[in-house]
């Protein structure tokens, strides 16, 4: 037992005495006193110090968040910065937290972060900030710790829009249901009770299939992928004869529920309001199951999120009607800490082309 | 007194599936509806697939965690050769390639824990973190767009062998892929029980030593059960991507628990080198019928993953005390 | 120093340490002012603490011969139970004063964790089902039963005291670090020095010949169960420590880490073996090339394949084949350099 | 044409530092039937390998009708007619008996596919000639070691053996079992084939063999005709030193201490009751299937009693399985060594503390009091004169005596009262097997209650003062040792 402790004890020294050693006094004014080795930054003669900025995404491996990591690139090109582009192969809150930790410990000047589950890590954003690290966030309603929260719409208007959409195309007494990837997805979330408390304000008569929860709406789950919301979808569709539309927030999710609807061959009478990704979701836009989506692309609110990032270290305020420099957010309105770009891009089928180009 | 015994087995696991399927239809008639019956049948064809390939390495005492990885690596390369050769691909080759990719990759596995004799299941975990990562670290993404897809491939979820019209006005489509399972599963049981490599793999699962001194190279008998178990779970994978329309390496990752519930629901014993492809069926039956039908039993959404591990654990419990009874009045 | 180094068991300490040090300056050196950092020390071991915790609760089954698969949704339903009496949202009127609230919600935590055990290992010990089976059924259920709780909302907020916990150093260590550190050395103690730890060895190297000797397999599997019952919840409140916040759905991936941590520590590749010490410094590896990776810019898919790797590496060094080349080797190494003196 | 089937000229064979084998010689004639005897480790099981192809020779030459060979592989020694039954039969549990019988066939006459009615048909061949009834369709997991060993001959008879050893071909069979091979022995001598039977045990030697090759520590010591050789001689040729059996007298009989009144176990065993004295050692011996090691099994606690009642010292015993025979101080070493008695790659000391944890750790933390366990381990090593190399060696790195040895020491760790004792002696060398039955006579001198079940008559009738003949779960006589001989005794067993 002592050994143990000995032992354990020793490892944590020596690693705590490495890394105090190596530290310089004020961990936020990285190039103050630089120990002797050459880093690449030595040269003095660029007027402001070189950005180092970060984003933590809820998971890589996918087109939609890959694009933030190509917009991230081209602004760091732009201001002359370090980007990292970092999160989990998984998408699992955990593992996000693990590498916002470790995108954190990079003592970031602009961190940009896209929370599986905002409150989990609103905790560790407040260590980020007192260390000076400028948080922007995106798809982050609920967070408190934060400098900005980016999105290139508010949630409730997205929600309201695809209320009014499934009024204009649907009729006014459509049935409809909501499907989410995970209940605990803020913004998900955000959109359906969004669409659920404006068509109870002004579509008395569209009834809404899903459980209801002491008045709130609780919408169904379609998982991380694109099989379990197509199980799900199946078995709803057949529970539900009278549905006329879903309202699906998820991306992953839209395919899976589109094969469903087509293969009980009800693409005439069920019909689908997408979020998502153009490209993904081509063929069933193509089919006429899709009537009407919406997506935005990340990679501009990347590039906003950074924009805000420089602007706050540069000292400036942020207020509505600035202009980010991307398309989408050149008017921006600001309320509270939520920045709102008008980046929502409509997709119907005449327009399916050019969406596919943009992601 | 074998043909009693073998029956008894398989009897059970049909037992609890009917007795499942008509507790469902008495609280929801639509479950019995020729729609859901397609529906069920359709879902059941990634597991059905997987879990045989589980099974062959399952039978020579082995467990394999990478199976998720290998399917997933083998439907990238698959459709990464489709887009070299600038082919669109059909419905033959898409499976035969990607099964071999799968049996390459997966004899891997079968090579390391044979030569320096380590547990299946300990090398699995370390492969299985490498298969499913070592080619994305070079790519710029690792996605690709239904745009950039083979497209007959994409046709594949529309492609139906028997559709008609159900009762409530919504088609029944059974897919295409029902077929695939049905040949895996033919070629399969031919395979386990009709050649002489076939019975090497159970011969191995029975007696790690007498197998050698048989007449049987261990080696070559590993790596053959390895080469089964990556091409079924790179045929599956192939199947899945197909009908997603988008390649994503993470979308495939929890399907790994219904593959290995189905596998030991489905009779297979690792200790005792047991398993068999009609137990496989009916354990993939059961999990597909407990998993399939919940929400349209009208089971709250809070309430579907706590119903299902519930009655996975009762699925056990009634085959495994079924099982002791018989063993207790055989005598044995 | 040779009887230390004679001994098989620390030479498998020894050679795990070095491997860990090496690790540290290699990968330290892409990004060495970040890297080397006490911010950086702290967030890494937070990270491993985490991970280590869990790592306990899965190798106390898989050292009496098992698997837990059910570790995760175990620590989230126990930290979700005892995290809604902190916060009042459970007997919020009964149990007043947040103190109060605090030690009854620790409390709640623990003995949900610990009948979890008793449910695993009632079906695992009582009905002797296939472990691994269970435990993924049982996870399930108490992930579903989480759900029921949550409602799918999570639970916002934590007592000062736990998310004092997760961020709060002592002296520079994290608290979250000092926690794991009195965890493994309970485990240490568990598994060296009782007669539990001595069963549950016992146990996992051959069950029929510990109830021919005799012992109760019965009782020592399904006190295993609880232990790991009991890590889990600690670990549940780690994460809730972590996060201050509470979801149904956190951290599935957090098995597989644990499954990599316990297998590096030695524990599979003998059944029955395993030490804790050698689990504990493959936790501060893992870490290391996860932190280090990240901070030098390459993606989690570089850090899956370096660990994949790594363990191969680990589990093919140990076995008797590449042991004789390598003893050949240095054998071969003596007899071209005859050193002086000592005797080889 | 030489006039025998095998030559075995000057061969030898070392690992490492260990000379396995040292110019050994040995002949066998077409029909004849030989037997291999010597001590475990004298390198029998090494020329087995060799003749088998397993091994290959360091020197010497093996002739096989004539034709010299330098070393063989597996399939040269098949396709030359040589077959190995090896003592774990190493057949297939999980596949039926026909198809294990056809399994080797198949494979070397290198068939593709299977045919189940091929299989039977050949299986049913070969069974009916033997003459054993056996159902083809039985997986042989459900088989009795008897119907094992029967599966394994047929399995060499389907490749036209004309030589087939059979490596300890006895050890697990009963009496009846092993009067039914001696038969199947007499047919295939008749039908021409050679026979090497590899066996420590006296009797079996006498009764099959035409004639005797004896080794030890690798070198030939003797070989003739049996008719110049009894009991005595070949364990003096065996061991190098006189081996004598005498029946057991105890000196004194004390009081009772062990009390069994009327136990009954559904389906296995009824009404029995027996009493053990201070002193004396009761043997309990049957036939497999008579219910004997459900007996021992159930009085540990194992298998829960359906009726009757065990009394200790006077007082009643509530056994619940687990601990609570041990804590009453009841030990039992069980008949399965390898899977039930030890944990063959754990530590040495480990091994024999396995009972003894709880005792050594009655403190409320359960911490062990490691320097009293080893203490107490070192001085039942030293008790039993286990020759080790050191204690935290793995027990697998013993010889079969001194794993025995191991684990009667974890049980007289536990200071037991009652020691109940499964066929001890199963798998040992004669040396070990002399040691071990002095233990049981000293021990049960120093008024620890011995109770030893076996089916090895010699051996009961050399270490028991008092014998209960069971017989499908009943008592079918009592009868003091000094007034019994093995013929006598071996009449009993069968009787109903």
């Amino acid at each position: 037992m002592k050994k143990m402790l000995s032992l354990a004890l020793a490892l944590c020294m020596i690693l705590a005495m490495v890394s105090c050693g190596q530290k310089d006094d004020t961990p936020n004014d990285p190039n103050a006193g630089q120990p002797s080795q050459g880093t690449q930054d030595q040269d003095q003669n660029k007027p402001q110090k070189k950005l180092t900025v970060a984003t933590v995404v809820k998971a890589i491996g996918s087109n939609w968040f890959d694009s933030m990591d190509w917009e991230g690139t081209k602004w760091a090109e732009e201001n002359g910065a370090d980007h990292h582009y970092i999160g989990p192969t998984s998408m699992d809150s955990a593992a996000q937290l693990q590498c916002l930790e470790d995108a954190i410990a990079l003592q970031p000047d602009v961190l940009t972060v896209v929370p599986i589950a905002a409150d989990a890590c609103d905790a560790l954003l407040a260590q980020a900030r007192s260390q000076g690290t400028k948080v922007v966030t995106h798809e982050g309603t609920g967070l408190t710790n934060i400098d900005f929260n980016v999105d290139a719409f508010s949630n409730e208007g997205f929600g309201i829009n695809f209320a009014d959409k499934c009024n204009e195309l649907i009729g006014a007494d459509a049935t409809y249901a909501c499907v989410v990837g995970t209940l605990t997805t803020p913004a998900h979330m955000a959109w359906s009770k969004a669409f659920f408390a404006h068509a109870n304000a002004n579509y008395p008569n569209m009834t809404c299939a899903n459980d209801l929860d002491g008045g709130e709406i609780v919408p169904l789950e379609g998982g991380a992928n694109s099989d379990t919301s197509y199980t799900m979808a199946k078995q709803f569709l057949q529970a539900h004869p009278e549905l006329d539309v879903f309202y699906v927030c998820s991306s992953s999710c839209v395919a899976g529920v589109c094969r469903a609807i087509e293969e009980l061959g009800l693409g005439e009478s069920v019909k689908v309001l997408a979020v998502g990704t153009a490209s993904g979701q081509k063929t069933y836009y193509e089919s006429g199951t899709i009537v009407y989506g919406a997506m935005w692309y990340p990679g501009a609110a990347q590039y906003a999120c950074y924009e805000v990032g420089k602007r706050l270290i540069e000292g400036k305020t942020i207020s509505t009607g600035d202009d980010l420099g991307f398309e989408g957010y050149h008017s921006i309105t600001v309320d509270g800490t939520n920045i709102y770009g008008n980046a929502w891009l409509d997709i119907t089928l005449d327009n399916l082309a050019e969406m596919c180009e943009v992601l | 007194m074998r043909k009693r015994a073998k029956i008894n087995d398989m009897t059970i696991r049909v037992v609890l599936f009917l007795l499942i399927l008509t507790v469902f239809a008495i609280i929801e008639p639509a479950v019995l509806s020729a729609t859901n019956v397609c529906s069920m049948i359709n879902d059941s064809i990634f597991n059905g697939i997987a879990a045989l390939g589980m099974m062959t390495v399952m039978i020579t005492g082995a467990f394999d965690l990478s199976s998720m990885s290998i399917s997933m690596l083998s439907a990238f390369l698959t459709l990464k050769f489709y887009n070299i050769i600038g082919y669109e691909g059909d419905f033959i080759t898409m499976f035969l390639i990607a099964g071999t990719f799968g049996a390459l990759i997966a004899m891997i596995n079968g090579f390391i824990s044979q030569k320096f004799s380590l547990s299946g299941f300990v090398v699995s975990i370390g492969t299985n973190l490498i298969f499913g990562s070592v080619f994305f670290i070079f790519l710029r993404s690792s996605y690709i767009k239904t745009d950039a897809m083979p497209q007959t491939l994409l046709k594949v979820r529309t492609t139906a062998i028997l559709s008609l019209q159900s009762s409530g006005g919504t088609a029944a489509n059974l897919n295409i892929g029902i077929v695939v399972l049905v040949l895996t599963a033919a070629a399969l049981w031919l395979f386990l029980n009709k050649t002489q490599l076939g019975r090497g793999i159970y011969a191995l699962g029975g007696d790690k030593v007498a197998v050698e001194r048989v007449g049987y190279d261990p080696m070559t008998i590993t790596l053959i059960a390895y080469a089964v178990f990556g091409a079924c779970v790179a045929i599956a994978g192939i199947y899945f991507y197909s009908n997603a329309g988008t390649f994503e390496p993470g979308m495939i990752a929890d399907k790994g628990s219904d593959v290995i519930a189905s596998a030991i629901f489905g009779g297979c014993n690792m200790k005792e080198g047991k398993g068999s492809v009609g137990g496989i069926l009916a354990g993939v039956a059961i999990i597909t019928v407990i998993k399939s039908n919940l929400i349209l039993l009208g089971v709250p959404v809070y309430y579907v993953t706590f119903t299902v591990g519930a009655m996975i654990l009762l699925g056990v419990l009634f085959s495994t005390l079924s099982e002791q009874r018989l063993q207790r009045n055989r005598g044995r | 120093m040779k009887r230390v180094l004679g001994n098989k068991q620390n030479r498998k300490t020894i050679s795990l340490l070095l491997i860990t040090v090496v690790l540290a300056v290699i990968i330290g050196s892409f990004n060495p002012d970040k890297f080397f950092t006490a911010q950086n020390f702290q967030s890494m071991t937070r990270q491993l603490a985490e991970i280590g915790i869990y790592a306990l609760a899965m190798f106390v089954i898989v050292v009496s011969g098992g698997l837990n698969l059910s570790i995760v949704a175990v620590a989230n339903l126990a930290a979700i139970c005892g995290g809604s009496v902190m916060q009042g949202l459970i007997l919020g009127d009964v149990i007043v004063s947040p103190l109060a609230r605090l030690l009854v919600g620790l409390l709640v935590a623990v003995v949900i964790g610990v009948l979890s055990g008793v449910l695993n290992g009632y079906f695992v010990a009582g009905l002797g089902l296939t472990a691994v089976l269970v435990t993924s059924a049982t996870s399930q259920l108490f992930q579903g039963l989480a759900l029921v709780i949550t409602k799918g909302n999570a639970i916002v907020g934590a007592p000062e005291a736990i998310s004092a916990l997760g961020t709060h150093n002592l002296l520079g260590i994290p608290y979250l670090l000092l926690l794991a550190l009195g965890c493994y050395i309970v485990a240490e103690f568990v598994f060296e020095k009782t007669a539990f730890g001595a069963q549950c060895r016992l146990l996992g190297a051959n069950a029929t010949a510990n109830q021919y000797s005799g012992n109760s397999n019965y009782k020592t599997l399904m006190k295993s169960y609880m232990l790991s019952g009991f890590f889990s919840a600690i670990g549940g409140i780690v994460s809730y420590s972590r996060m201050c916040a509470l979801r149904s759905d956190y951290g599935n991936s957090l098995t597989s880490t644990a499954m990599l941590v316990v297998l590096m520590g030695g524990a599979w590749v003998v059944a029955g073996g395993g030490k804790v010490m050698n689990i504990f410094i493959s936790l501060f590896c893992i870490q290391i090339i996860s932190s280090g990776l990240t901070l030098s810019g390459t993606s989690n898919f570089t850090r899956n394949t370096i660990w994949g790797a790594l363990l191969i590496a680990i589990l093919l060094a140990a076995t008797p084949a590449i042991q004789q080349r390598l003893s050949r080797l240095k054998g071969l190494a003596r007899r071209r350099a005859p050193n002086k003196g000592n005797a080889a | 044409m030489s006039e025998y089937f095998l030559e075995i000229r000057g061969v030898s064979k070392s690992f490492q530092a260990v000379r396995a084998l040292d110019q050994v010689d040995l002949r066998v004639k077409p029909g004849e039937s030989k037997c291999l005897a010597g001590e475990n480790g004298c390198g029998k099981s090494t020329l087995i390998k060799i003749i088998s192809g397993v091994y290959t020779p360091d020197c010497g030459e093996i002739v096989i009708k004539g034709k010299s060979y330098t070393s063989l592989t597996p399939t040269q020694s098949i396709a030359a007619g040589i077959q190995v039954i090896y003592q774990d039969f190493s057949l297939f549990p999980n596949l039926t008996v026909a198809e294990n019988i056809a399994m080797e066939y198949n494979l070397f006459h290198k068939k593709r596919t299977v045919s189940k009615k091929r299989d039977r048909e050949l299986a049913k061949r070969v069974v009916d000639e033997i003459g054993v009834p056996l159902d083809l369709d039985a997986e042989v997991k459900s088989l009795s070691v008897g119907e094992k060993q029967v599966v394994a001959i047929c399995r060499a008879l389907l490749l036209e053996a004309e030589l087939i050893i059979m490596d300890e071909p006895t050890t697990a069979l009963t009496a009846k079992e092993v009067a039914a091979l001696y038969k199947i022995i007499e047919g295939l001598k008749a039908r021409g084939i050679a026979l090497i039977f590899v066996s420590h045990k006296l009797d079996e030697v006498l009764k099959v063999a035409e004639s005797l090759c004896i080794l030890r520590d690798g070198k030939n010591v003797i070989d003739g005709p049996k008719e110049d050789f009894d009991k005595a001689k070949i364990s003096y040729y065996m061991t190098g030193r006189d081996v004598v059996f005498t029946p057991f007298q105890p000196k004194e009989l004390g009081e009772t201490i062990f009390q069994a009144e009327g136990l009954r176990l559904a389906g296995t065993f009824s009404d029995i009751s027996f009493s053990l004295r201070r002193g004396e050692v009761l043997g309990i011996t049957g036939l497999l299937g008579s219910g004997r090691t459900e007996l021992a099994e159930a009085i540990f606690g194992l298998r829960p009693l359906d009726g009757g009642k065990l009394t200790l010292f006077g007082e009643e015993l509530h056994l619940k399985g687990g601990d609570s025979a041990v804590n009453a101080g009841i030990g039992y070493l069980p008949e399965d060594r390898l899977t039930q008695g030890l944990f063959l790659n754990v530590e040495i000391e480990r091994n024999i503390s396995a009972g003894i944890i709880r005792k050594f750790s009655q403190n409320p933390l359960g911490i062990i009091d490691k320097a009293g366990l080893h203490r107490e381990v070192a001085a039942q090593v030293e008790a039993l004169q286990i020759k080790l190399g050191d204690l935290q060696d793995p027990v697998s790195s013993l010889s079969g005596g001194n794993q025995q040895r191991v684990v009667l020491a974890k049980w007289l760790a536990i200071g037991p009262k009652v020691l109940l004792l499964n066929c001890p002696t199963v798998g040992v060398d004669v040396g070990s097997k002399q040691n071990i039955h002095e233990t049981i006579k000293t021990l049960a001198g120093e008024g620890i209650g011995m109770i030893v079940i076996s089916d090895d008559l010699p051996e009961i009738l050399s270490v028991c003062s008092r014998v209960l003949v069971m017989n499908k779960g009943r008592f079918t006589g009592e009868y003091g040792a000094c007034d019994l001989d093995e013929e006598t005794l071996q009449g009993m067993l069968a009787k109903a």
